[in-house]
């Protein structure tokens, strides 16, 4: 972790673009999170999305697609054949923008530190800008990991993304440890590493 | 056709345009958590002893102990929980299995942050992800700022943690030890401790959470977690050879061992501790005989000797060990038995006395020579050990009494005996007569053994007179409530003035001065100041005088005391250096003269028989050290595993069941049935009492039986008592087959 | 007509989880299904056979997400009927109770998936608005929101709350006030209607042969209850029906599930009027040394999906030897999906899921 | 140029920002109304605004082809051609309307559909594809009944000029189209319901079954332009309705109050009811709407 080069935001051409007055309130206040359940966590997302927690009062709110989403919420724990999705989304996501690891599994592997089929450490292979503590965790706190994203991206800390970018090669080859192949013959070249 | 009602009804859901939200506008107002949410750890850390049971609960590894600047003393390991919430649930069992009660539950919940480092935590200690404790420098650092101001939480803010020893996942309540009423104790030497049934000692053994705090406690550190889970295991066969593996006294301590490890026990805090000493008992009472079971290697002869003075169980144990390691090992005593003082200075209805001819004769078995009734100075000298041997081991202890130094005792020619010897004579058979009337002076164990002694000595009236107050006594409280239950008087705060004689000088009587507690001004226990003009005379037959003992350095010759610092200087005379009373030793239990070494009471300050046996053992090693010139002899005390897996079977056959809302365990059959059931129930008292009034008869008889008219002493009282011949005569046979085989 | 794969997941908003589907589809009618898993497998019966029989205990309720408390209540009855611990008679009628209070709030769950499938968004959000105050009396009961850990081996490990039954019996009046709502909003909905008759249709005769269980079964007509068939805990002693209902079709499955519903909020009733007093828990022996003697054992439940069944065997040691968690959602989302999804519409596969109760963590465990 | 279509011009750009902005806030009010009756707060009002200058701000580099880059912005085209052709008021606010009729206007507002189509068709996304082919299907669902509709209308009027249509409804609520012609106006609703995508007639977006449909491919600045058009198009469906059937708007501010009254009814409809799939949209359609649009023709011609 600690050879990894810091994000420069000046070495990125689209910094001062991306980080403006006015666009970095923007985002800050507009977050749509990709509705992907990777793990036991989206269950909790249930009641912080609907009326009693209701986070769309937040300018938060779910998007299908990778394309649209801002952020990606890594619910708990990963299995290895989850992750290979979860990285080809996370790509397919339109800069800027941010992880959250939500819940103990995404730290240190949780309750499924020795299981053999789940990763452990999730900033090994993806950015990952607030980790959310619990197991799970409660609205409150998902709200309260929310809140702390916001003040990042408006601090312009949030930089994971362009973290990955600069790190690629070490992050790549992290997740080559895990995954084999992406998918064998269906697809692009670029695509099966 | 159309469905009017399912397309109009829906739109009743309109209505709610016109109520009120129930969202819960967060960071703006936030909802109450429940009193009982399981929320980020908070522990007590004054309270916590850090013996480790939740890191071993937890399921998830998520709890490690690290010491964060608190000082390890004998209930406490220093060591506090750091909790990683990358692997933490929130299942709480952490909590549950606390039994110092210090940790809990808060009803905070957000902990959030970027560095997947700041997610480890010492609960109590450190403010949430301020410091990263991955590093030792920063621990120091958290340890030296956090001392001050530590977050104290209050009772209401603690939402999931222990109220009393009704909650959680522990038993804090210890399986009783049944004994003798106290009206029939009192009527004979009758060892009054019962000891553990097989079910019993199951259940207490069940109750260790093998954390292993008792083991810093214990002055020979025993393996003591280990032989607790053997008997878990009902492996008493493996349980024996752990115990034997730094102790070759098992049965004595079981019986009469000081059990620093029990105050030192986690159970301790909120409950009772594991009966630790039961146990140990227990195993030793499984083994008639322990030549067959302890699987200790003894080497051949290496052509060293080693020469032992006095058999007690400092003695003892360089004997034993030192066989072990190969070395030719010769004991004297002067007593005609080996134990020393748990021989002489036990009563026998604490410690009979055939409790250590089992492990005597086992030691015997394995080529220790003991020679009994030999006095060194006077049977043999000293001088003829020193050249003889390679190596000396001093363990004479202390053995005799202090004086009184009250007007009247030199005088007296009669009626004044110190406990020590009382206890002595009672032992060894002799008839000591005390009268009708017994005085009792001083507050430790051997007083209250000489007030219970004399009580059995016939109708005696007896009367423990100390200086302080009860709770201040230095004896066990056991044995003040044992002393009590069987009718002595103390009379505390007592300060004994002068001895009344009559003509003869013989006693009569005791002048005291009542006395009370005053501060000594210094923040140390109260001190006792007498009252003028509140003496009171108390007539006696007897005075019993329990104020401490000393060791008899008369056997060694002039040349080898150390005498005065110029001796070292010039280097003329180098000889053994002792310091009120006792003999310096550094290092492996070394004396300032060279080969010699010593242990046991005259050499540690605690006094007590596992102290001993600890000297005994660092002894050995400095011994081994010294005659094989720095290298130490390998010795194995491992038993072999298929005796494990013999004994490992037989719990299959048991099972825990509830019965009146206590856990028993019940024995099956093969097929799963239950057999029997477990527990015994206790004998009432009355059936107990007939049963000590057969053993007097038997004693009686007995005695006329016995060959060695000088060593008479009462049978071990058992309710068992056709059940240990029959082992006893099945172990026969087991070694009359071996011999055959052979 | 063009043969199009589609892969339905796992990133995905009309998928129950984290699960995939693949589906050849003509035009808007599916050919063949496949489901495809392994997203969520996270080997709970190997980390089982690693911890002591109470570090299990935290792990298993997390099998199943939405509905936790089944996997406590099997594992400790499981765990009871293997050591022969008894349980007091309290702590029956409190198990009973979270068991039934997790089928209200895995009820509220499924119908706001199963109207969100449709598209009918207020529905989840009244509903799972409303399941937040279940939760918010299993927090107070259990203190914890979603993952329980109340229900252990030997009772379970704290008492009802003071004040308990008040706010619990004012949350049922609350429920069912809001179930008129409900029934108006979805169930007699004409266009959740249209939807929901005849599509996804078990044929009652094949409906035991493929294993169908729980509500989907009792939506087939025929009437099948672990609760009534092998009562458990305190089944025996309460007053409650098992509806049925023929078509075996979405609604059908509905309307079973909404009858249980209102059940459910009796069986809570007449257990807060009954409950007896006395002790919650029997004391398992030091939790690091207890063993279980060896044997086989198999405990079953009416989850609100289905039968749920634990089969655990012991060989004597502090560990478990093996356990197989039978959840009815690896039939329902395996086997039984691939039989009926092929001719039915691509727009209703998600429908048809929801329909089923198909829990993706529980069918990888 | 003359000051003439120099003020023509200005206002013209004044309509087309003022679209949008009043596009973006109907589309906030509504998000309000919705969370309201689901029971929840909803988001700020500023929350569309936010939205879409945060899509504008993300980099958008992925692109699967030409078309991909066009078709948003051939939307826009459309959706601003369609704009300008439909009346707002009077004097100015009448804009270019008078250069086109309503044939016109039916023939420009399907124009920013079929771009969309073509560049969901280059995305190559499956779930886009699908949810195109189903928007599609919806369009020739509700096209049939609307154009019935506006074919009753011009028959009516003898005129296919909307501002024709929006005079001869002078003189009260009881002469505008939509109560003077009960069937006409009831058929411009139902299939009005298809116009606005929301719920029954969702299809074409319905996240449970095609993910999000057409725009699943699309992110960042091509979303952005989406929801801008969007906004628009909104404004001038709804503008087109309150012409032809609420008897247009003396000014700006009374047609802002009948827009946003006319999209509540959608709006709530959609908020009870699940969506229909997709062949019974279709039938739908085809069934009821047009049954009482060929009702209303009859009545208008004979």
């Amino acid at each position: 972790m600690d050879d990894l080069k810091r994000p420069t935001l000046d070495s990125d051409f689209t910094c001062d673009m991306a980080f403006n007055k006015i666009t970095k309130w923007a985002q800050k206040n507009s977050l749509w999170l990709l509705a992907y359940g990777t793990g036991c966590g989206a269950i909790e997302l249930s009641p912080t999305m609907t009326s009693r927690y209701d986070w769309s009062r937040l300018g938060i709110r779910g998007s299908a697609t990778p394309r649209q989403a801002d952020l990606l919420l890594i619910t708990g724990y990963l299995s290895t054949k989850t992750l290979k999705r979860v990285i080809r989304s996370y790509e397919q996501m339109q800069d800027p923008k941010y992880v959250i690891g939500f819940g103990s599994c995404t730290i240190n592997g949780g309750m499924y530190y020795d299981s053999y089929n789940t990763i452990k450490q999730l900033d090994l292979y993806i950015p990952v800008d607030v980790y959310i503590n619990g197991c799970m965790p409660r609205p409150e706190a998902v709200l309260s990991g929310l809140a702390y994203l916001k003040d990042k991206i408006g601090d312009k800390k949030a930089d994971g993304w362009i973290k990955y970018k600069q790190n690629f090669e070490w992050y790549r080859e992290n997740q080559k440890k895990i995954l084999k192949s992406f998918n064998g013959d269906n697809m692009p070249d670029k695509y099966n590493w | 056709m159309i469905d009017i009602k399912g397309i109009l009804g829906p739109l009743s859901a309109l209505k709610f345009l016109g109520k009120a939200p129930h969202t819960i506008d967060y960071p703006k107002e936030t909802k109450k958590t429940a009193d009982r949410y399981r929320g980020i750890h908070y522990n007590d850390v004054e309270a916590c002893i850090g013996c480790g049971s939740c890191g071993t609960i937890c399921e998830n590894d998520a709890i490690d102990m690290v010491n964060v600047g608190f000082d390890p003393n004998k209930a406490d390991t220093g060591f506090r929980p750091v909790v990683d919430y990358g692997r933490c649930c929130w299942c709480a069992l952490c909590v549950d299995v606390c039994p110092s009660g210090s940790l809990s539950l808060t009803k905070d919940y957000v902990y959030v942050d970027d560095d997947p480092k700041k997610f480890l935590y010492v609960p109590g200690l450190q403010e949430l992800g301020k410091v990263n404790i991955d590093s030792t420098d920063d621990l120091k650092e958290l340890a030296k700022i956090e001392k001050e101001n530590r977050p104290k939480l209050k009772e209401g803010e603690r939402s999931w943690y222990q109220k009393d020893r009704t909650e959680g996942l522990l038993e804090f309540n210890r399986v009783p030890m049944k004994e003798l009423p106290g009206s029939t104790r009192i009527k004979s030497f009758a060892e009054v401790v019962l000891g553990y049934t097989e079910e019993e000692a199951f259940m207490e053994s069940i109750r260790c959470l093998g954390c292993g705090l008792c083991i810093s406690a214990c002055p020979d550190r025993m393996h003591i977690p280990d032989y607790i889970q053997a008997i878990t295991e009902r492996d008493y066969n493996s349980s024996a050879n752990i115990i034997y593996e730094n102790n070759p006294l098992p049965e004595m301590c079981g019986k009469v061992c000081t059990r620093q490890c029990e105050t030192a026990c986690v159970y301790h805090n909120r409950g009772d501790a594991v009966a630790i000493r039961w146990l140990k008992r227990f195993t030793t009472e499984q083994f008639d005989d322990f030549r067959t079971i302890i699987n200790a290697e003894v080497k051949p002869l290496n052509g060293k000797k080693v020469g032992i003075i006095g058999a007690g169980p400092a003695g003892l144990t360089v004997g034993y060990y030192l066989r072990l390691r190969g070395y030719d090992v010769t004991i004297y005593e002067a007593l005609s038995k080996a134990g020393g003082m748990t021989m002489a200075g036990i009563p026998k209805y604490r410690f009979p006395l055939d409790s250590l001819d089992k492990q005597i004769s086992y030691m015997e078995e394995m080529g220790v020579r003991i020679h009994y009734n030999t006095r060194v100075g006077k049977d043999i000298m000293f001088d003829e050990i020193m050249d003889t041997y390679d190596a000396v081991f001093i363990g004479i202890g202390f053995h005799d009494p202090y004086d009184l130094g009250l007007k009247g005792e030199k005088e007296a020619k009669s009626g004044v005996i110190s406990a020590v010897e009382l206890l002595r004579r009672v032992n060894f058979g002799e008839k000591v007569d005390v009268g009708k009337k017994v005085a009792v002076i001083g507050g430790g164990n051997v007083a209250i053994d000489g007030a219970r002694v004399s009580k059995r000595l016939g109708n005696v009236d007896v009367t423990i007179l100390y200086r302080r107050r009860v709770q201040d006594m230095p004896a066990d409280w056991e044995e003040i409530e044992g002393a009590e239950d069987e009718g002595v008087h103390i009379v505390p705060q007592a300060i004994p003035e002068e001895i009344m004689l009559d003509k003869n000088g013989k006693v009569t009587g005791i002048k005291y001065v009542m006395a009370e507690m005053v501060d000594d001004g210094k923040g140390g226990r109260p001190r006792p100041k007498k009252i003028e003009g509140s003496e009171k005379i108390l007539p006696i037959d007897t005075l019993v005088g329990a104020i401490g003992q000393q060791a008899d350095y008369s056997f060694l010759p002039d040349e080898y005391l150390f005498k005065t610092q110029d001796d070292e200087k010039s280097g003329s005379k180098k000889g053994i250096d002792t310091f009120w009373g006792r003999i310096l030793v550094h290092g492996y239990n070394e004396t300032t003269m060279k080969k010699v070494f010593s242990g046991g009471d005259m050499v540690n300050r605690t006094a007590d028989a596992i102290s001993a046996i600890a000297d005994g053992l660092n002894a050995v090693k400095g011994i081994d050290l010294f005659l094989q010139g720095g290298k130490e002899t390998k010795v194995n005390h491992s038993v072999t595993e298929s005796d494990l897996d013999k004994n490992k079977l037989l719990d299959k056959h048991y099972k825990m069941k509830h019965e009146n809302g206590k856990l028993v365990s019940v024995k099956l059959d093969l097929s799963g049935n239950i057999v029997t059931e477990s527990v015994k129930i206790a004998k009432d008292p009355d059936e107990l009492k007939k049963d000590v009034e057969k053993k007097e008869v038997n004693k009686s008889t007995d005695k006329a039986n016995s060959k060695d008219k000088t060593m008479s002493y009462p049978t071990k009282n058992t309710n068992g008592e056709t059940k240990k011949e029959e082992k006893k005569s099945k172990s026969k046979k087991k070694s009359k087959k071996k011999k055959k085989k052979k | 007509m063009k043969t199009t794969k589609l892969y339905l997941g796992p990133q995905h908003p009309g998928i129950t989880g984290n699960m995939m589907i693949e589906l050849d589809v003509e035009g808007n009618k599916i050919l063949k299904s496949k489901t495809h898993v392994g997203y969520l497998h996270r080997g709970f019966e190997k980390l089982m056979e690693r911890r002591t029989y109470i570090q299990s205990f935290p792990i298993v309720c997390r099998i199943c997400v939405p509905e936790p408390d089944v996997n406590e209540n099997n594992y400790a009855r499981a765990v009871e009927k293997l050591s022969g611990l008894e349980v007091p008679e309290r702590a029956k009628w409190i198990r009973t109770m979270v068991l039934e209070m997790a089928r209200l709030q895995s009820y509220l769950l499924w119908m706001g998936g199963q109207s969100g499938s449709m598209g009918l968004y207020t529905m989840p959000q009244w509903t799972i608005g409303d399941r937040d105050y279940l939760l918010d009396r299993f927090e107070e009961l259990t203190g914890g929101r979603v993952y329980h850990l109340y229900v252990w081996p030997g009772g379970v490990r704290k008492d009802l709350p003071i004040g308990f039954k008040t706010r619990m019996l004012d949350l049922m009046d609350y429920l069912e006030s809001r179930m008129k709502d409900y029934t108006k909003l979805m169930f007699e909905n004409a266009i959740f209607k249209k939807r929901a008759i005849g599509t996804g249709v078990i044929p009652k005769d094949k409906a035991l042969e493929w294993g169908v269980v729980g509500p989907v079964l009792r939506g087939t007509g025929i009437k099948h209850d672990v609760r009534i068939d092998e009562p458990y805990e305190i089944y025996d002693k309460l007053e409650f029906e098992v509806p049925t209902y023929e078509g075996g079709d979405i609604y059908s499955r509905a309307l079973v599930r909404k009858f249980e519903f209102m059940q459910s909020i009796s069986i809570i009733r007449q257990i807060m009027d009954k409950i007896p007093e006395g002790p919650i828990y029997n004391r398992i022996p030091n939790p690091f040394k207890w063993k279980i003697p060896k044997g086989y054992t198999y405990v079953k439940l009416e989850s609100s999906r289905g039968e749920f069944g634990y089969f655990m065997a012991s060989d004597g040691s502090e560990k478990l030897r093996r356990v197989n968690v039978r959840g009815p959602a690896y039939v329902h989302g395996i086997s039984l999906l691939e039989k009926i999804l092929p001719g039915s519409r691509l727009g209703d596969v998600s429908t048809i899921l929801n329909s089923l109760g198909v829990c993706p963590p529980e069918m990888e465990r | 140029m003359s000051t003439d279509s120099m003020y023509r011009l200005l206002v013209t750009i004044a309509v087309i920002l003022g679209s949008i902005i009043y596009g973006f806030f109907i589309n906030s009010l509504a998000r309000r109304i919705t969370a309201r009756v689901q029971n929840r707060m909803g988001p700020p009002l500023k929350q569309p605004f936010i939205d879409v200058i945060k899509l504008y701000s993300k980099r958008t580099f992925v692109t699967h082809g030409i078309m991909q880059t066009l078709g948003p912005i051939l939307m826009l085209t459309g959706i601003i051609s369609t704009l300008i052709l439909i009346p707002y008021g009077k004097g100015y606010l009448t804009l270019y309307s008078s250069n086109g009729d309503l044939i016109t206007i039916l023939y420009i507002m399907t124009f920013g559909q079929l771009a969309m189509a073509l560049a969901v068709g280059q995305a190559g996304n499956p779930y886009g594809t699908i949810g195109v082919a189903r928007g599609l299907t919806r369009m020739f669902g509700y096209e049939l009944p609307l154009i019935l509709a506006l074919i009753s209308l011009i028959a009516l009027n003898h005129s296919a000029d909307v501002n024709v249509i929006i005079a001869n409804q002078h003189g009260g609520i009881a002469n505008w189209n939509a109560f003077r012609h009960p069937f006409v106006g009831i058929t411009a609703l139902l299939a009005m319901l298809g116009m606005m995508s929301y719920q029954p007639f969702d299809n074409a977006s319905a996240p449970a079954e095609v993910a999000s449909g057409p725009i699943t491919e699309f992110g960042g600045k091509f979303m952005a332009i989406m929801m801008t058009t969007n906004a628009m198009f909104v404004v001038a469906k709804l503008a087109l309705l309150v012409d032809l059937f609420f008897g247009g708007a003396s000014n700006i501010f009374i047609l802002a109050l009948k827009i946003f009254l006319l999209y509540l009814y959608p709006l709530f409809v959609g908020l009870v009811f699940p969506r229909f799939a997709m062949e019974d949209t279709f039938l739908f359609f085809w069934k009821w709407p047009t049954l009482i649009g060929f009702i209303g023709l009859a009545i208008a011609i004979f």
